[in-house]
């Protein structure tokens, strides 16, 4: 599905605070699999996942997504491939102030231009499926943790991708709402969809359902 | 509680607000500034119409008095008829006299004073 | 191409929740802009207006007009040099013309004195059209009907006023007004009559004298005029005609009606121009303004846009964004702008205005101008306010748009 | 120099464009030196987002580009008063030596501009940017002319006197100004031009129709609507205008913009400039079917630019028509003025 051949990554290459997140790290991240990356902060698991996740492009080495090079491809067609096939669930809930749930929902799809109708329909069933439709017309800002990690669960789901990744999604959930996570989780895996996740929670690293975790320690993967 | 209660009665008419869209409040708001716009339009060709009985008037009187000037630059005698040649009119020669704000200070120099015959 | 409105429709939606959202950092932009724009315009359509008025009202002035200089000095025209002027082909009248200034020290106001022709008459149009006897100036015996304006006639002794000394000096038809004549004794006037308020640009200063007292006032005699204009039979030959004058007359100054209008053209051009170049150092702090305001974003917006970003909106997206919001103030303040300058100038008379226009002159006119906006004057005012902010802004918002996608990964705290 | 709103607009409105052509080429030049896609270094990513400054920035030339055509003719129109024997922007125009070169650059720019556009939309539709190096040659090309338009439209406009009262004699006997460019094109005799008009009208509408059809012959097409702009344009001075007019003698290209004949100008203008910039768009994009990248979609592009222009240049020929036939005017035998 995903397959990265020796990625390197470079911060402000040439000056004296030249820094390297990824020195070549080979991966294959298997079709309809659970990943977990696993490793402490500053190990580069942030980095790995916005070459993985499309929203940034390497140095050096090679990114293929389903046998296709992305690597050298510009910009537009790097946000369309990330905006058909990744969803997004970031450490933050990220949404947006002042715009209502349901905006905010359908904001990833904005630049598709579909017609308002439908996206709306797509929208409030993705928000029913999580039970807080009747949050819809609300603020953001009036929302709890919990509420908030569910909205931009729909979101990242609305233009239905096919591979979900989250960045540290448990950090700022208690015990229950994590467990409530990983059962969202489960339902994408049954729906056939790929999931990556960073996370040195252990409800998330051990859990069952979890096929393969990956170390990172600096940059590499350890063996 | 109050804040509750809000978000509820929110919620019953959750379809209802959504009665427009923001851009079609910016379509609206643009095709009004272009009416107001051509409104301003409208007016002005309406009242020149209107208008011309009284620049008639003026112009006959100017006919008739043979007058040559507005009555615009009135603070000077040299700059009342600025065409008119008088002891030292604007154009008459150097117009630079710039002791009577405004209307000395805006007149502007004749451009080819010398060259021609 | 249906994808393509729908998609600007999306990016207007939340461009303008996003404006709603951030009013206070708008809203002194757009009152800034507002300004401008209101500045702008009205200086525009001021100047418009009064050039179109002038060129109306001044198309039937006299055809030439010559004058006599000495020593480049004007001086009073010899009543003999009308014969030599008579003699040349294609001229069909000359009529000589007796006017001149009286300075009132009592409230410092200049007017001009002018005799009308002889047996003239003129009603406001209030009552009925302009009557314009044609004046055959053979008939020099002095039986012939006087002057009269709707009904007064100016018999000798009395006067026609322009209504501008009739307000400033708060006299009207009957009183009795002083002059200092030019040896020293006092000559008083009856005011016979005042000329209509609606033309005061051109009158407001004016007064109608009989030739018999402007001689006995300013104590010229009759064989000098103050000057003489001559009407053409064939317009194309004015300028050929004044080349004639010049010939046989060197000391005379012929002055051709097109070049007067031209002259108050470039006034007007002048003036607006003028008031234009001094007004660009404020468009260009308000660029400069609206340059730093759309680079210096707060973290909130760059948060915003990091997000928009990773969520899966592209550069170029948030160009479009940034572009219509640009549109949005650009185009709320062009729109106010212009309205309340039009309302200004041409409804209060541009009050904002008046002091700098007036200067020192205690007798100004109080004219309401007509109406004059075309298309090139909006796209003028569109070139010298829209442009210049628009391409303040294209860097500043390009920086913005080129914000990284993983930046909202990297964002933690709250 | 004339010290007028509409003549400040315009230098303006020139210096501006210059600015951002000669920003956008600075960034063009780097971009033409350190390209290179394979790799993905810092320098190769901030390139990559400078190509959207520059499209953003050429985008705004070419819309002030055509707002500035408009405004220069505004211009001249409205300055005419300050001359003599200027009769309208023609007239103006007349003034001095770079009235019309200035006008003939700004039509050109305006083109170029255009079809630069087009190129950068077609090397956006490809996926390793395939066009790059061509466009930011073009970008090269295109530079020294705008900044020449704008030294050009800066002289117009700087040595222009007006002709007010001077002091001495007050007449003035300034000699009639000799007519340029325009009275040439106005001698051409008018029917046989209009029966020129009409016969490569239709040939630019046949082979527009054959290359839709069978896609062949794109350069052939893009010739023939260069050719058609330049006729068109003769065209309106020799005959069109005197049938709006309806006036055998107004020859004058310029005054069909104005008020007293409801702006009409525009629309005709508007109509041949798109259908020249997609006509000629056809021709510079034919060489690039064969790029990997762009296989598929440019055909459809080109087709549909070839299309964009048969369809303008029909408009543009039916109102032309319209207006003759509505026109109260008959040019019956040949009468050259």
């Amino acid at each position: 599905m995903i397959e990265l051949v020796n990625v390197k990554k470079v911060f402000n290459a040439g000056n004296p605070s030249e820094f390297s997140a990824l020195n070549s790290v080979s991966l294959l991240i298997e079709e309809n699999q659970v990943t977990v990356l696993k490793g402490p902060s500053g190990s580069g698991k942030t980095t790995l996942l916005s070459i993985v996740g499309c929203m940034s492009r390497p140095s050096a080495g090679r990114v293929k997504l389903q046998g296709r090079e992305i690597t050298s491809l510009p910009e537009r067609f790097l946000t369309d491939i990330r905006r058909k096939t990744f969803g997004f669930i970031f450490q933050q809930p990220n949404l947006i102030k002042g715009i209502s749930v349901l905006d905010n929902v359908m904001l990833p799809a904005y630049p598709l231009g579909e017609k308002r109708v439908h996206l709306k329909n797509k929208a409030m069933k993705g928000l029913a499926a999580l039970n807080i439709a009747n949050k819809a017309a609300s603020k953001v800002e009036w929302l709890s943790g919990g509420e908030a990690q569910r909205a931009s669960i729909v979101r990242a789901l609305i233009n239905d991708p096919y591979i979900i990744i989250a960045d540290e999604p448990t950090a700022h959930l208690d015990t229950k709402l994590s467990y409530r996570f990983m059962e969202i989780i489960e339902t994408f895996k049954a729906e056939g969809k790929t999931v990556i996740i960073t996370s040195h929670d252990p409800l998330v690293y051990e859990s069952s359902m979890v096929d393969r975790v990956v170390n990172l320690r600096d940059g590499q993967i350890e063996v | 509680m109050y804040l509750g209660k809000m978000s509820t009665i929110e919620f019953e008419g959750f379809i209802s607000t959504e009665i427009m869209r923001n851009s079609s409040l910016f379509f609206i708001y643009i095709t009004s500034g272009i009416v107001l716009l051509s409104l301003l339009l409208v007016h002005a060709s309406v009242s020149e119409s209107a208008r011309q009985v009284n620049l008639e008037e003026k112009a006959a009187l100017v006919k008739i008095l043979k007058l040559t000037d507005l009555c615009l630059f009135t603070e000077a005698r040299y700059t009342r008829n600025l065409s008119q040649a008088d002891l030292n009119t604007a154009f008459q020669d150097h117009p630079l006299s710039l002791e009577h704000f405004p209307s000395g200070s805006f007149t502007q120099p004749p451009q080819r004073t010398g060259e021609r015959p | 191409m249906r994808h393509w409105i729908e998609k600007q429709r999306y990016i207007i939606d939340f461009t303008l929740s996003s404006l709603l959202r951030r009013k206070v950092k708008n809203i002194g932009l757009l009152a800034l802009y507002t300004l401008i724009v209101f500045i702008l315009a009205s200086t525009m359509f001021f100047t418009y207006s009064i050039k179109k008025e002038a060129s109306l009202i001044l198309k039937d002035s006299p055809e030439i007009v010559v004058q006599k200089i000495v020593a480049g000095r004007h001086d009073l025209f010899p009543v003999n040099y009308i014969d030599t002027i008579k003699k040349i082909r294609g001229v069909a009248s000359v009529e000589s013309r007796l006017w001149g200034y009286y300075y009132d020290s009592l409230v410092g106001a200049n007017y001009t004195l002018l005799t009308p022709p002889r047996n003239g008459s003129f009603t406001d149009t209030g009552k009925s059209t302009a009557k314009t006897t044609v004046v055959d100036s053979e008939s020099t015996d002095n039986a012939k009907p006087l002057f009269e304006l709707n009904g007064a006639v100016l018999e000798p002794g009395t006067l026609i006023i322009g209504n501008g000394i009739a307000r400033l000096r708060a006299i009207g038809t009957g009183d009795y007004m002083p002059f200092l004549a030019f040896d020293g004794n006092v000559l008083n006037f009856k005011i016979a009559g005042v000329l209509s308020s609606q033309s005061e640009l051109v009158s407001s200063d004016l007064m109608l004298i009989n030739e018999e007292d402007f001689r006995k006032l300013f104590g010229i005699d009759n064989s000098y005029v103050t000057d003489v204009t001559v009407a053409v039979n064939n317009p194309g030959e004015i300028a050929m005609v004044a080349s004639k004058i010049k010939k046989r007359l060197p000391q005379a100054r012929p002055i051709i009606r097109d070049e007067i209008l031209r002259t108050y053209d470039s006034i007007f051009n002048w003036r607006g121009g003028m008031m234009i170049v001094i007004f660009s150092a404020a468009v260009l702090a308000f660029v400069i303004f609206a340059w730093d305001k759309a680079s210096g974003l707060s973290a909130g917006e760059r948060r915003e846009i990091g997000i928009l970003k990773a969520v899966g909106w592209e550069t170029s997206d948030v160009i479009q964004m940034k572009f219509w919001e640009g549109a949005i103030i650009s185009l709320t303040a062009f729109f106010t702008g212009v309205i309340l300058a039009y309302i200004h100038v041409f409804f209060t008379g541009s009050i904002v205005f008046e002091p700098a226009l007036k200067g020192w002159s205690s007798l100004y006119p109080n004219f309401k101008l007509t109406p004059f906006i075309n298309l090139e004057q909006l796209t003028t005012l569109f070139f010298l306010t829209v442009v210049p902010y628009t391409v303040a802004t294209i860097v500043p918002i390009w920086r913005a748009a080129t914000i990284d996608p993983d930046s909202a990964m990297r964002f933690t705290g709250e | 120099m004339i010290l007028h709103p509409t003549v400040i607009a315009n230098l303006l409105a020139a210096y501006i464009s210059s600015f951002m052509v000669l920003y956008a080429l600075f960034y063009g030049v780097q971009i033409l030196k350190y390209w290179d896609i394979e790799n993905g270094h810092e320098l190769q990513l901030v390139l990559e987002r400078k190509t959207y400054l520059i499209a953003t920035l050429l985008g705004y030339v070419f819309g002030l580009q055509l707002l500035s055509l408009f405004l220069y003719i505004f211009t001249a129109d409205s300055l005419t008063p300050l001359f003599v024997g200027a009769m309208c922007a023609a007239g103006t125009l007349n003034v001095d030596a770079f009235g019309y070169p200035t006008l003939v650059l700004k039509i050109v720019n305006f083109i170029v501009a255009g079809l630069w556009l087009v190129l950068n939309y077609a090397d956006n539709q490809g996926y390793d940017y395939p066009l790059i190096k061509k466009k930011y040659l073009l970008l090269a090309f295109i530079a020294p002319f705008i900044v020449l338009e704008t030294l050009l439209e800066s002289a117009y406009f700087l040595s222009m006197k007006a002709d007010v009262i001077t002091s001495c004699c007050g007449s003035l006997f300034s000699s009639e100004r000799t007519t340029g460019l325009g009275s040439e094109m106005a001698a051409l005799p008018a029917l046989s031009m209009l029966r020129i008009f009409y016969g490569v009208m239709f040939c630019t509408l046949a082979s527009g129709i054959f290359f839709c059809i069978k896609s062949v012959g794109g350069y052939f097409y893009a010739a023939l609507s260069l050719l058609m702009f330049l006729v068109s344009l003769v065209s309106i001075v020799s005959f069109i205008s005197l049938y709006i007019y309806e006036l055998p003698t107004h020859h004058c290209p310029f005054c069909i913009i104005m008020e007293e004949y409801h702006y009409l100008g525009y629309l005709l203008y508007l109509l041949l400039f798109g259908a020249v910039v997609s006509g000629i768009g056809v021709g510079v994009l034919s060489p690039y079917r064969q790029v990997e990248s762009l296989k598929l979609m440019l055909n459809g592009f080109i087709r549909k630019l070839a299309l964009a222009s048969l369809i303008l240049y029909a408009a543009f020929t039916a109102l032309v028509t319209y207006e003759i036939v509505t026109s109260s005017l008959v040019i019956a035998y040949e009468v050259v003025y």
